[in-house]
């Protein structure tokens, strides 16, 4: 297994330290966990917290900073954080306004999120939630509803700027819920990665094949199919969103997210066919932000995200942030 | 009546039940899911094995026993199983606080409510091909039974061979909670392992009753 | 091959044009060709031109900005930008204050500067260059010195602040050859990326292997060895620095640089095994950056430069850039 | 005496032999650089073919001709053979400023000032396993045949067989420039590519001036 790391098991706790040594002035690390706070604490505004499985960094952790998130609890590898620790951020970064919880849409996240939600309730602690589901590769009518994906680093930038306003806990989710509703996200994968615990990949993929709609964990996607140019890709890919959401005469952030294995200048062809496709769809890029945002270890592939902008929400995706990954 | 003697005994049973079982739930969640089940269940046995009976010895409160089993279920199972039977215990331990001893129909009373806790934790209910699928059976069963004035390992008795049924029953329908919901029509065929689990415990709360001849 | 481009032979420029259309209010490509200069041309400013093979994105065009190059001019793939190109890009940036080139020491990428640098003064612009051959798999004494690395970023990011405070061309130069001079930088591979136009690796390497020392584009390394713990390997890459360079109670500052293929989480692993390794050594970290800097295609590794401070330096690094990389 | 029919006929015959030997170039460069020796050459001589009657159709000036074919090197071979042989034609051509002929003196003159400016912006000189192994011995050479008045071709030949024996010295000798230096003591045994092409240029020289009968 070609992977610079030490033991398995210890994977999450130093991917977390690791981290939180890279940038001090920002981050705080809780002894003996891999919860990641802000240096500063807020006190009176909203506060944000976020947790996912490890293994999709910079996520969660690469947010925590001023005008995002307050609080990162990253779980075990691929594996939601349990409602303990989530309760343990939520008590570590709460204030008076409240607490909001940004939940990526897999049963469990979900589950434990609201688990955790629930303790905090019974500790007086206002709590509540935004859930992610921006997959388009997924069916909105399933009970389970769509997936979360990269998307979510956008929600993300928009709820931090909103709580660092001063805005009430109902005012924030509505915000990040509104952002969240002209979300959109469709993946390619083309490479499995490496489970760190047994060596083998997460799932197969025939020499020159390719899957569109696959998920961060491998998920079934909605086409396998021979690899194609970088502008048929994402014409297909581009198509599934625009067959879901219509933004035409919209305005839209492009997140262009590498999924740890795809380098930077496919990525940056891959922008280039994104925009011609979107000109000619009548659609207007405000901004596009291309890297790893949120990967899936070193898997192949990537994801496309577009996001509506009104004026109230290009603010707030200009506001000031301070954190490992976005800088405004 | 039953007291910690009997909890104690009972959680054991559980937890080696599933132990052995680990690989086989490992197996039928790989089929619909990640395959993860049987080893993040086993994970909390192990756990419950070595952590309980130290637990409990300074503790006679079978509400706050209960309560701790949660705790743990929340700490160490981890996925979606890990939030789920923790709400379940912590919900069944809310009628038992304070109570050192528990009759039949505190058992039938904690089981439903900590099945109407999965209920409202997972926003789901019975047909979705989740655990469920043998909570609510189970449960209801023990309801009848004890109104029929039945003996506690009866009424475990009736509650894990409805739970069985269930299981049976969730091998003929399509998942619209949980992983296997994204498969779609392709659950169909395979059981859910969460049910699964739910009857293994039953059956463990059955046998130690009958081995330790509860009334 | 598993890449998501469109034709080989159009790489570069979709590339070049991929990055450009991100970042609009940054960047202006110049029509025609894959040279980006900053959209607010610099006036009376000593204006800073870096140029390098492509598929090293995000280097150069990445580093264009307020704060860092003024130009960024990338060649075909793995090859250094031609003088023509080098002169053009100089011509469209130069100011009265002087244009200075930094040059990574490869001998075609000197030579072509080289070239551009007299056709330069033969039409009086005030040209000087500094070269980083920071390299330490490299000879130090050999004729052609050593090879440049991903250090380059920070001499940028150092030359880019000085120039900006309104520095003459030789303060600028003398400033950059001082920050060059306290920097080292040691590589390692583990997988080789695939070119392009023929879908062939660029180099072999066994199943278990990697090599320490390897050049951007497959030159030949120091040590040809099994996989090891990322503690090992960077103990082992560390001490190659060590060895060449006294950092003890120096502060420094840590740059990791992913190849392209490596994701997050393992250099965030490795960043905890050269925090360790440098405490042990009493050397100060002031600051780490983690990312693809420069990387190789989708080449597997990475790289970890040291670049020793003093407090003119540190004001320098600290200072404000506004590029697609790096923002202060 | 030569003129613009010399000249473009020399730079077709060397394009032709350049394009002849992409192969074998890509193959000494190969051994002990990247391999892209004959491909970058070979993509220069096209463009040659090409453009340069084009370009002389309305330029008489040889050392505009040689100007522009410097040019061409320059924006054309890339790598580090690019700036080399650009700057050996942009050198030489100064000396042939607003000469419309070309005297045997002339080619002489041109030739070593070329192999200065390859030395000046090279950074190098003989005995480092690069192109000047086969541009200074045949300047020189040139030089020599030029002092005891021998004719055009002669002097050329002098030249080709002079190169011809720097690209067999370049086999001895350790590289200490361009990216043979990297491999060291392994460079020992092959011979340089760029020297080569030097080599294949004067030959192609000589053989123009024999055809066209020039003096
Ligand atoms: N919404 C839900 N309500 C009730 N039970 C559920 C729900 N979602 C999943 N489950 C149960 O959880 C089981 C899967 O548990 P596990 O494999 O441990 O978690 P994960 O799916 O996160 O890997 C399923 O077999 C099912 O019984
Ligand atoms: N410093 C130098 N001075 C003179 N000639 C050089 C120098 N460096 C390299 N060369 C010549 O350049 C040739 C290699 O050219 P080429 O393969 O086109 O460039 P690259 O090495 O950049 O791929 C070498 O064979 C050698 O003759
Ligand atoms: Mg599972
Ligand atoms: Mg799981
Ligand atoms: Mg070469
Ligand atoms: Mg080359």
């Amino acid at each position: 297994m070609k992977k610079f790391i030490n033991k398995p098991e210890n994977l999450e706790i130093e991917t977390a330290r690791g981290m939180a040594l890279a940038k001090p002035n920002i981050l705080r690390q809780l002894p003996g966990c891999n919860i990641m706070v802000r240096q500063n604490k807020k006190t009176d505004r909203v506060a944000l917290v976020f947790g996912c499985g490890s293994g999709h960094e910079p996520a969660p952790n690469g947010y925590v900073g001023y005008g995002m998130l307050d609080a990162g609890i990253p779980g075990k590898l691929f594996s939601s954080p349990t409602p303990d620790m989530l309760l343990k951020g939520i008590k570590e970064v709460q204030t008076e306004a409240g607490v909001l919880c940004i939940i990526v849409n897999y049963t469990g996240d979900v589950l434990n999120f609201r688990m955790a939600m629930e303790m905090a309730q019974m500790e007086n602690i206002a709590v509540e939630s935004v859930i992610i589901a921006d997959d388009v590769a997924t069916q909105k009518t399933k009970s389970v509803g769509r997936r979360g994906l990269a998307g979510v680093a956008l929600v993300m930038k928009i709820a931090g700027a909103e709580a660092e306003m001063g805005s009430d806990l109902y005012r924030v989710k509505e915000v990040a819920e509104w952002a969240a509703s002209g979300l959109r996200t469709i993946g390619v994968a083309c490479r499995p990665c490496i489970i760190p615990s047994d060596g083998e990949p997460s799932f197969e993929l025939g020499e020159t094949e390719m899957e569109i709609g696959m998920g961060l964990h491998g998920e079934p996607g909605v086409l396998r199919c021979d690899m194609m140019s970088a502008k048929d890709t994402v014409h297909q890919m581009l198509e599934l969103i625009l067959l879901d959401c219509n933004y035409e005469n919209s305005e839209v952030v492009v997140l262009i997210n590498g999924l740890g294995g795809t380098p930077p200048m496919e990525l940056y062809v891959i922008n280039q066919c994104i925009h011609d496709y979107l000109a000619e769809h009548g659609i207007k890029i405000y901004d596009t932000m291309i890297g790893n945002f949120m990967t899936s270890l070193e898997m192949g592939g990537f994801s496309i995200s577009l996001m509506r902008l009104d004026p109230h929400l290009k603010a707030l995706y200009d506001a000031a942030a301070v954190t490992s990954v976005i800088r405004r | 009546m039953t007291g910690k003697e009997f909890m104690l005994a009972a959680f054991e049973a559980i937890s080696h039940n599933i132990i052995e079982h680990e690989e086989y739930l490992n197996h039928l969640d790989n089929a619909i899911g990640d395959g993860d089940h049987g080893t993040n269940m086993a994970r909390f046995s192990h756990i419950i094995l070595k952590d309980l009976p130290e637990f409990s010895a300074d503790h006679d409160d079978l509400g706050e026993i209960m309560h701790h089993v949660g705790m743990c279920c929340i700490t160490e199972i981890g996925g979606s199983a890990g939030p789920l039977f923790g709400k379940f215990f912590l919900q069944a331990s809310l009628s038992n606080k304070n109570n050192t001893f528990m009759e039949a129909a505190n058992w039938v009373l904690a089981f439903e409510e900590g099945t109407m806790g999965v209920s409202q934790i997972g926003q789901s209910t019975e047909g979705e091909k989740t655990m469920l699928d043998a909570l609510f059976p189970a449960s209801r069963a023990m309801q009848e039974t004890l109104e029929e004035g039945k003996s506690l390992p009866e009424i475990f008795l009736a509650g894990a061979e409805a739970a069985e049924k269930g299981v049976e029953f969730t091998k003929t329908i399509q998942a619209s909670k949980g992983r296997a919901a994204y498969i779609g029509q392709r659950s169909i065929g395979h059981q859910d392992p969460g049910a699964t689990t739910v009857m293994l415990m039953l059956q463990s709360m059955h046998k130690t009753a009958v081995d330790m001849h509860v009334e």
